[in-house]
């Protein structure tokens, strides 16, 4: 197997590449844990107005600590703030702008994503108590859903894969992965790729992938800022 | 971000032909009356409109449908105090009509903002207007299913926006316009005045920005009603 | 046929009549024209909660002549008021109150209503344009549909009768109708006699129903204001 | 007419067990700790509890499951900071669980509320979630059929009510509080202040009082979060 720990993006790294690609002014919704790190990177002059789905949109960032007020939650339970344009909404409004797919992007993690779009990521299938949260209503309706994760599981298996194995989150609804090693399109059941780090050879990179990799014009270097590293 | 627009000329001038506009109001209030004429200079045709009614004497939807420009009408109560207009083509057979109960006409369109495809509802089960409708039963009683509703533009109408789209609505004049803001893929709304971000508390949003596409400011903007008294006509 | 010119109750009667029965508290919705004349006679003690389609609940009467404002208005396009208690909201939450059962009355007019309770409000049949408004959703969702109408036609035919001919608004929902001759229930099928007007017979009421009157236990006698008359 | 009643307690007496209780907020944030608190001192027992979340630490619905008056939880994410009482009497088969996507079980209330007994949604479609359940496409797509959820009582929590139960929120804490109003046969609704009638300006009111049954001020109410913060454990 590759080792991949000297080239592979930092989870920083990784949410930054995803917010390079939200453009001004879209309604994005941020997952619990790792994926809420994209609103750090959000580049000057794009704006995107965050949602969650607890009832809240165009809200601003995380209070600092003892400022809390614990009725201005997000949906990961942590503490956030308003600013001007802030909006309350109950949760069958909140679940209204999901649905109804108003939402330009959705970012969520990932156990598994499948060639064909399909996401696994609430459960592992082996009798943990289940917990779908919002996610199930999430992938089927926003306009894109992106999926931030690392290339290969702690063990090495790749997450991408030909067919999810694990429980499904929702079918044929991932648009792009943002990976530890490449940003992959999902078009037509087929992983697209797009970008890859440098130092990973176009067959390193298959052999950690779980289907084929198919290309559509240039490969385009995966390039993140150092410091987040 | 700035959703806001100059004047309602610009607001409606990508309208096409053939779009279906849905128009908020029930009657005179919370009718978007500027929105509605801008799109009559504008000239769009072959129109389907959804509106509670079928518009009041010669303005508004009614000016808007005697122009010629509507071709179908989705709505619960085509009456008013002075329907002529509405009567004239429908009975001539230049306007087609879809009567929908008023309950089942939000509901649809909620549906249609809310990304539900269908849904079931006890109204209109053994009438006429459920004909053709698939029915269910459900714990024993009968249900209709009705579809959702969605259209290309809304033209609202409310009373504070800001440049993210977030607005209130002026008492009764709220009815069918925050509705129509999730049901159409361009909305577009005419407010009485536009406040800078943050001037709307956010427990009063009614319509979070999310929905609205533009925003115009109409300051002392035309009530049906009180046109109608005076017996305008427009253009 | 029976001259009932001189017993029969005026509109203003019938109202006052439905307008008893209504109790303290009790959420309430109007029909457009002569339903609304319920709410001039309530009684001392006894304040309804009135709804109406257009998104006001708990409104008041109407303005004084030039004191109108014409966005806020109720579903008869008629000029209310507010009082302490109103609130507003948009159609779709005004019709979850009328289809979710959270009304306790609605009060409507009649062309028709059968013994089985079907009502036809809308509709003459005759190639006239159609208008349904509210009707259809308040009579299938209201906790209890209470018809005032006339007896009788201004032809002297039944209003109340064996199967309506004409359109129907709603099936089996018509829990009590108000006429001009008498307060009847609608319970099991049957049309259960109540109340009559003096002075007129059980047959000659009989003559002018289109479906047998039952009783069960006393009938009294209907009287109402003399100054309404 | 007074909404008004003075106790937590008298506001859950006439509580029955085997009832199915709607508890509203979103982890701590609405949650209406004192009306459940009140509800364990009280003792219903074999309660079906509709929440988004199965509590956290020893207080609020944590603490309704310790005393083992639930026999079933509907929720979207039973996981919290502490979710080891419910992990628990979970795992020892002491309660049931239904999961239900986040925003099916806000819809399937709104539903119960509104009088919609089924509607279709494209949520959970292809997932073990939907197994069982009625499937059918529209324009080309499928969805899953989901049922309306009622309960005989919702528990909420607001900020201002009046007498007539009209009632607003505060902030975040809105979330499922409006929707389970509806959905109830009786709502008992506990807010930080009551106002005299129209001390609410009827644009900014929330849930109109006719969803209301009963409406208890608790001034100063306990926030969950702080409660876990300092370890509570209740009773």
């Amino acid at each position: 197997m590759i080792d991949i720990t000297d080239i592979k993006l930092s989870n920083a790294q990784i949410a930054w590449r995803a917010a390079q690609d939200i453009e001004d002014g879209a309604y994005v919704n941020l997952g619990i844990g790792f994926p809420e790190m994209v609103a750090r990177f959000q580049p000057e002059g794009k704006q995107a107005i965050f949602h969650t789905e607890n009832g809240v949109l165009d809200f601003g960032k995380a209070p600092a600590p003892g400022d809390e007020d614990w009725d201005l939650i997000n949906a990961g339970k942590k503490a956030i703030t308003l600013k001007p344009g802030t909006s309350f909404f109950h949760h069958a409004d909140s679940f209204a702008m999901v649905r109804g797919g108003h939402l330009d992007l959705a970012v969520l993690g990932a156990y598994q994503v499948a060639q064909n779009g399909d996401l696994a990521n609430w459960s592992t299938g082996k009798g943990d108590i289940p917990a779908v949260g919002g996610a199930m209503d999430l992938v089927q309706s926003a306009k894109r859903i992106a999926v931030l994760t690392d290339h290969v599981t702690k063990k090495g298996d790749p997450k991408l894969v030909a067919t999810c194995t694990m429980p499904l989150t929702g079918v044929g609804c991932v648009t792009r992965v943002y990976s530890s090693l490449a940003v992959i399109d999902i078009e037509n059941g087929h992983f697209v790729l797009r970008e890859k780090v440098t130092g990973l050879s176009m067959d390193d990179l298959q052999s950690l992938t779980g289907a084929p990799l198919h290309t559509d014009g240039d490969v385009f270097d995966l390039t993140c800022p150092e410091e987040l590293a | 971000m700035d959703k806001t627009i100059q004047t309602p000329a610009e607001a409606v001038a990508a309208i096409p032909d053939g779009a279906t506009v849905m128009i908020g109001g029930f009657g005179g209030s919370g009718a978007p009356i500027e929105l509605i004429h801008a799109l009559i200079d504008h000239g769009a045709k072959h129109l389907t409109v959804v509106n509670n009614n079928a518009g009041n004497g010669h303005v508004g939807l009614a000016a808007l449908i005697e122009q010629g420009q509507v071709d179908r009408l989705i709505c619960s109560f085509p009456r008013s105090a002075d329907p002529s207009v509405f009567v004239e083509r429908y009975k001539a057979g230049k306007i087609a009509l879809e009567i929908v109960p008023q309950g089942t006409l939000a509901e649809r369109i909620r549906a249609g903002g809310a990304g539900i495809p269908a849904f079931y509802t006890p109204t209109a089960f053994g009438t006429e207007v459920a004909e053709g409708k698939p029915i269910a039963e459900f714990d024993g009683r009968s249900y209709v299913q009705e579809r959702w509703l969605k259209a290309d533009v809304a033209l609202i109408k409310g009373e504070l926006g800001d440049a993210h789209g977030n607005m209130t609505y002026r008492m009764a004049a709220r009815n069918f316009n925050p509705l129509m803001a999730t049901a159409a893929t361009t909305t577009i709304a005419q407010v009485s005045q536009i406040v800078p971000l943050g001037g709307i508390d956010p427990e009063h949003v009614i319509t979070p920005g999310i929905f609205v596409t533009h925003v115009v400011e109409v300051a002392n903007a035309a009530q049906e009603e009180e046109l109608n008294r005076s017996e305008a006509v427009y253009p």
